[in-house]
């Protein structure tokens, strides 16, 4: 196999077996430990730097107290909330006001599972050595296990307003639901455009295919003449910031009108719990898009200089990039009045998704080789019986 | 049969370029009109559409010499859709029809004609429509009735023929109703509409009846499967073709070409037609759309042929349309009636050639007839534009001076049509004329009648062009006109001089490629349609003499009488126009128009009220009445079981669920215990 | 044998499941409540769908479920604008309040 | 018992209980939040059925669009207050009650469930990849199997429930 990436593991190439451990067998609860440990331990410092980059950006001092250059502002921040008391308003829906800032993390965290964020080299026992991707859930399904987690993601925030029994909490809710249920349309049909391109909905596959060089980057992808790419990838960064409900789409928690919104009436470690969901969408979205539209863990082309920097280093650094991106977002754009934000959803992200589906799809089908003259029929081709078959569980076989 | 065409691959650019100019026109043109201003916006839409159908036309140059590459009887079938070889359009059952083209020396023929004379005519109308409101969406149709017409003439299968049919149809229906503010041009372009679609009734039913024997609707099939394959080895799918079956389907199609083509008695819509802008005429109405009906016979000939009495239908109808529509020409005003008249009556002729087994003859006078009779509508046109819009012969007169260029490259035309050696007309009509007369059984009718029509189009024509080049003047110097005119007689622009020319050199040795001592173009196109020897009944330069003589007659008579009468530009005064009985009926086009209406729309509407009024309010109405009062009456007792509360409803569905249930079950049991 | 769950289970889950609809919306005013219940009843009859396609080996239950699964987002999204048409008419979405139409 | 039976008794158990609580909460927001949870534990259900693609739909379509509007119009219409049209006393509740008992007792005691099932065991030893997106894709999107066009007609009867939605919920259009 030619090392055609430079993945750390080219360096320290495991056997298959270290003593007892399976390390196929063993990856995916490794991926599994890495995101979530990632996805914890990364927030405290996404918020310094979205401190810094925007007191950088704005010409302010930022965070210069604790620690050095203020780095462990974010710490004190944690612990501070950790030891606040647990206010609980009057009339509130108690198991739902409790449930919500957990419901709100969960599908953040969840989404995580299929996104493969590397790969590393194993040894098999018969010598050969074949590549395994870091991903806790390979499954062929990975990218609408995405969409479903993502859809769920709106119960959190609206269940929070609800509950809260505060009317400004409710127009929050509202809006997000609102917001999240009209930008999800134009975020799928931009993942539906990516995975036309790509041909899989299994995110390893997507990413495999991307691999030779930047060209072949769904984003800007020369089978599809890259305009198609450009325009899909950056609709879904748009809906992306939208359905994070970032600036400039912070309207379920507009503070100048809603007070806090949703979480108005959240306090402490509840409320520290809607700070860590809303990063942990931020990091799965920002990963999704690496995945589909920017090669996931290649480097955008083999050079000598960079080929010794393993895969999972280019993932984060893409991601890193992405949550830049956020930053200069919030940084930069007032945020939008609420029908505009629907007019943008609906009548500018949402046709442009459809034509840009239909080009690639139209593109797709030009460059099919289709010659159906006198065609026979497809079930014919693979299956004597008039329907396929379908499996039960393998088990007790 | 045929190996592979060099260029299948640029085949589908045919009829794409316009088809991909009429998306062009209709969803930017205006806006960039827009946009860039009148002027910048208006040439790059005309310049577009007009390079488009020139490239058309080069294509096709191209596609035609790989053609001939293909040796003696040329014929490829290639898709339409590019990078693949068959893409379906229907495919219902046993009916497979896909997006196929098919190159044979009939198609590309046809090709050359429509994106040559078309690209003539689109060159003539971006300096004839210059000062229209709707430029764009001129354009727009144009192009799209280009795409059309080469769907119409390549398709591979006559269902995909009998879309470009209705397209053209629609083409032309958009475009003669132009003007559309003005109600007689709407009403015009409704009654092309609606004439057509009885044709287009002849038609379906043929095109259904050769599905229904043939099993197939592809002309022609590598295998040899497509039913002109059958057809010329006298096969049906389900046993030898019968004279029987060949008249059926023959008399339906020709039906359908009747309208399009406008023969006896479905003629009537075109001269209305003339309703729409000239380039429109001359395009449609003249060169090309006519003409389809032509072409479609002239593509199903190896069927038509099995049938005598088709053939012999299709040669009456179409001499005594010549004949007929002359007459009616003799005596018209408006100038383009004229010439629509002499269309009818020109088409008679294909239909006469086609009729006695001459099929590349009528092909041949289809492919000349464009270039005259382009040029004379075009001609037309310019002395239209001049004039400030005016159209009536009487106020003409004297323009000889005024449009010199005009003038000489009508006189060309003029000449080509009434027959006069070496002029393109003079060929095609005397082939068809010498053919005529070896018709067994009533050629010698056929052709005595055709050349009395010689005479007559002879006469028509010159009086056409007495009234309007030589005898005096009849306008004043500033005529009036909105929009067209800028005040003083004027010749026209060079963007509508250049047609003018390039066409009156094609009408001038255009028939030099068909004479009876080298018939290279039968050559040609032999190979594409049914092909019979003609039985040789005069030495061809006996009928050559015949013909001539006709043409000389017809316009030395008319020169005579109108030289004495240059100063009114009147043969007949106007007691004398009274008196004549002969002269009314012709002006008044034989009281034809006058007896459809009265016949179809006067006793057809009277006949329908009479219907609805005793079938649809008397019967079916009452029936429907009574049941209601009947129902009316169950209700008032059963009405009582509306509570208005939805779960009553679901609680008895779920018993009516439950009773079924327990049917399901006692039954399923009764037949356990069996 | 080769089923580790029997497809029983599911059928009858299904019907179980079914009947619990069918009680609520009998049972119920709240026409939002009722509204749920006739998904509840679709969902259950997706189940059974899905249990006997795999029981056959025929992939035909799941194609039956994804247009039961399109007709019900289409039915909520007009029944949810009708009630909220009807709320804005009469102030109360008491499917009770609702009988104009009736002898 | 094996760990299957198992999960599915609890997935089971889980599903009847959320589906009562869906009826018998007087509370909307809570019926549809327990509806939420049956939806969740039938998409598992599912993918023990190997559907694995229908549990996704399932849950993007029930969980993430419909509940969420459902949710939408309850809080919009704000009947989220407890003890809000609790059904008074009328023959209808009880006759409800006896109908739904009868129902299921025929639906699962009368034998009809195993009717014709014992017959076809055989046909599902064959395995094959599952509900997997491809093998539901090839299947729905085959000319030759009559899922086609209903499918494309699902498109215009979802235009038409986009259309009429606007219609009936706009007040000036």
């Amino acid at each position: 196999m030619a090392q055609r990436d430079g993945t750390w593991v080219a360096m320290i190439i495991f056997p298959e077996h270290i003593g007892p451990i399976n390390v196929v067998a063993a990856v995916p609860y490794f991926a599994v430990l890495c995101i979530i440990g990632f996805i914890l331990t990364i927030v405290p410092g996404l918020i310094w730097i979205e401190r810094v980059v925007m007191a950088l950006m704005q010409d302010r001092l930022g965070p210069n107290r604790v620690g050095p250059r203020g780095l462990l502002q974010s710490i004190a921040d944690g612990i501070k909330l950790f030891f606040k008391e647990d206010v609980e308003p009057a009339g509130v829906d108690r198991p739902i006001y409790y449930l919500s800032p957990i419901i709100a993390m969960i599908p953040a965290l969840s989404a995580g599972a299929t996104i493969p964020f590397g790969t590393i080299r194993v040894r098999l026992e018969s010598g050969s050595i074949t590549e395994v991707p870091l991903v806790a859930g390979n499954v062929n399904i990975g990218l609408i296990f995405i969409l479903a987690m993502a859809s769920l993601q709106v119960y959190g925030i609206v269940l929070a307003g609800w509950s809260s029994n505060n009317k400004y909490s409710l127009l929050g809710g509202l809006r997000s639901s609102a917001q999240m249920i009209s930008y999800e349309l134009a975020m799928s049909l931009a993942l539906l455009t990516g995975i036309l391109m790509s041909g899989s909905l299994n995110l390893v596959d997507i990413v495999k295919q991307q691999a030779p060089n930047l060209l072949h980057w769904n984003f800007i992808s020369v089978k599809y003449f890259a305009v198609p790419g450009l325009a899909a990838s950056l609709i879904y960064l748009i809906a992306m910031v939208a359905e994070t409900n970032r600036a400039p789409f912070d309207l379920p928690e507009a503070e100048s009108e809603l007070i806090a919104g949703f979480h108005t009436e959240y306090s402490s470690m509840k409320f520290a719990m809607f700070f860590m969901g809303e990063y942990a969408s931020m990091l799965v979205a920002s990963g999704l898009a690496t995945c589909l539209w920017f090669g996931g863990w290649y480097a955008p082309f083999r050079w000598i200089v960079w080929d010794w920097v393993p895969g999972f280093m280019w993932f984060v650094g893409k991601v890193m990039a992405i949550i830049f991106a956020y930053v200069w977002l919030r940084a930069t754009l007032p945020r939008l009045r609420y029908d505009a934000l629907m007019k943008l959803g609906w009548k500018r992200l949402l046709p442009a998704a459809l034509v840009v589906l239909f080009v690639v799809a139209a593109v797709d089908t030009m460059q099919t080789p289709l010659d159906v003259e006198r065609r026979q029929p497809v079930v014919q081709v693979h299956k004597p019986t008039q329907v396929p078959m379908l499996a039960a569980p393998q088990g007790v076989r | 049969m045929s190996n592979s065409l060099a260029s299948e691959n640029i085949v589908w650019l045919i009829p794409g370029l316009p088809l991909f100019g009429f998306l062009f026109h209709a969803f930017v043109g205006g806006w960039l009109i827009q946009r860039l201003g009148t002027k910048v916006g208006r040439w790059l839409v005309g310049a577009l559409a007009t390079l488009l159908v020139l490239a058309s036309f080069a294509l096709s140059v191209h596609v035609m010499v790989d053609l001939r590459a293909l040796g003696d009887a040329p014929r490829a079938i290639v898709s339409l859709v590019p990078g693949h070889a068959w893409v379906p359009w229907i495919a219902i059952g046993d009916l497979k029809v896909g997006y196929q083209a098919l190159v044979d020396p009939l198609s590309i023929l046809m090709c050359l004609i429509v994106t040559g004379v078309g690209g003539l005519i689109h060159l003539y109308a971006t300096g004839y429509m210059a000062e229209d409101r709707d430029y764009a969406r001129f354009f727009t149709y144009f192009n799209l009735f280009i795409f059309f017409m080469l769907m119409l003439v390549l398709s591979e299968s006559i269902l995909l023929m009998f879309v470009g049919w209705e397209g053209v149809g629609l083409c032309s229906y958009l475009l003669i109703a132009f003007w559309y503010e003005d109600v007689e041009n709407s009403k015009a372009g409704n009654k092309a509409f609606i004439v057509n679609r009885i044709g287009d009734v002849g038609f379906a039913l043929g095109v259904m009846t050769i599905f229904a024997l043939f099993g197939t609707l592809s002309f022609y099939r590598p295998d040899g499967g497509g039913f002109l394959d059958l057809a010329a080895k006298g096969l049906t799918a389900h046993g030898p073709l019968t004279a029987s079956i060949a008249t059926l389907i023959g008399l339906l199609l020709f039906i359908g070409a009747t309208g399009k083509s406008a023969q006896f008695p479905l003629y009537v819509w075109l001269p209305d037609a003339m309703a729409g802008p000239t380039p429109v005429s001359a395009l449609i109405h003249a060169a090309t759309m006519v003409t389809a009906g032509v072409v479609m016979v002239a593509r199903v000939s190896p069927l038509i042929v099995h049938s005598s009495i088709a053939m012999t239908v299709i040669a009456s109808v179409g001499v005594f349309t010549a004949l007929f529509a002359a007459t009616i020409g003799l005596t018209q005003n408006d100038i383009k009636k004229v010439l629509a008249y002499s269309t009818v009556s020109q088409l008679g002729y294909m239909f006469l050639g086609c009729g006695v087994g001459a099929f590349t003859s009528g092909m041949f006078h289809v492919t000349t007839h464009a270039f005259f009779k382009a040029l004379l509508f075009l001609g037309a046109g310019s002395v239209i534009h001049a004039l400030g819009g005016e159209q009536d012969l009487r106020k003409m007169g004297g323009l000889r001076a005024k449009l010199p260029a005009t003038f000489a490259t009508m006189a060309v035309a003029w000449l080509a049509i009434s027959g006069i050696p070496p002029l393109a007309g003079f060929w095609s009509k005397d082939e068809i004329l010498a053919k005529t007369m070896g018709f067994p059984g009533i050629g010698m009718v056929l052709y005595a009648v055709g050349l009395v029509t010689a005479v007559l189009t002879a006469f028509y024509m010159t009086r056409l062009m007495m009234k309007a080049f030589f005898t005096k003047a009849r306008f004043g110097e500033h005529p009036a006109g909105e929009g067209h005119g800028h005040g003083a007689l004027h010749e026209s622009p060079p963007s509508m001089l250049i047609p003018l020319v390039i066409l009156a050199i094609l009408s001038f040795v255009g028939g030099w490629i068909g004479t009876p001592w080298g018939n290279r173009f039968e050559e040609f196109l032999k190979s594409a349609v049914a092909h019979e020897e003609a039985r040789e009944v005069l030495p061809p330069i006996a009928g050559m003499a015949l013909g001539t003589l006709a043409g000389l007659l017809g316009i030395g008579v008319c020169w005579r009488l109108y030289m004495r009468r240059a100063d009114t530009g009147e043969i007949l005064s106007p007691e004398q126009r009274q008196r004549s009985v002969l002269y009314r009926a012709s002006l008044n086009l034989w009281y034809v128009d006058s007896f459809f209406y009265r016949v179809f729309v006067g006793m057809g509407g009277r006949f329908a009220t009479r219907v609805w009024q005793w079938l649809d309010v008397g019967l079916v109405d009452g029936t429907v009445r009574f049941v209601a009062y009947f129902i009316g009456f169950l209700s008032e007792a059963f009405r009582r079981v509306q509570t208005g509360y939805v779960r009553n409803y679901a609680l008895v569905m779920v018993v009516g669920t439950l009773a079924v249930l327990v049917a399901i079950l006692w039954g399923a049991h009764g037949v356990g215990a069996r | 044998m080769a089923l580790p769950v029997p497809t029983e289970f599911y059928v009858i889950l299904g019907a179980i499941l079914f009947t619990i609809g069918v009680v609520g919306v009998l049972v119920k005013r709240n026409p939002i409540v009722i509204f749920m219940c006739i998904e509840l009843m679709l969902n259950a009859v997706n189940l059974t769908f899905i249990a006997l396609g795999r029981h056959f080996g025929q992939v035909n239950g799941q194609m039956y479920v994804i247009f039961v699964m399109a007709v019900a987002a289409a039915e909520v999204s007009i029944g949810l604008g009708i009630i909220v048409a009807i709320f804005r008419a009469k102030e109360t979405i008491d499917v009770d309040a609702v009988n104009l139409l009736r002898f | 018992m094996s760990g299957q039976i198992a999960l599915f008794w609890l997935l089971a158990v889980v599903s009847v209980c959320s589906a009562l609580l869906v009826v018998l909460h007087r509370n909307p927001v809570r019926s549809a939040l327990f509806l939420v949870v049956n939806f969740f534990v039938l998409a598992l259900l599912y993918l023990t059925l190997s559907a694995q693609f229908i549990a996704a739909v399932q849950v993007i379509v029930y969980a993430g669009a419909i509940m969420v509007l459902f949710l939408f119009t309850i809080m919009l219409l704000n009947l989220g207050a407890p003890n809000a049209l609790t059904d008074t006393r009328s023959i209808q509740k009880p006759t409800a009650i006896v109908l739904a008992l009868a129902f299921v007792t025929i639906l699962t005691g009368t034998g009809m469930v195993n009717s014709g099932m014992a017959a076809s065991h055989a046909s599902s030893s064959t395995l094959s990849t599952g509900g997997t997106v491809q093998t539901v894709g090839l299947a729905l999107f085959d000319a030759n199997q009559p899922w086609l066009f209903p499918f494309e007609v699902t498109s215009v009867l979802l235009l038409i429930g986009v259309v009429g939605a606007i219609v009936m919920a706009k007040r000036r259009i």
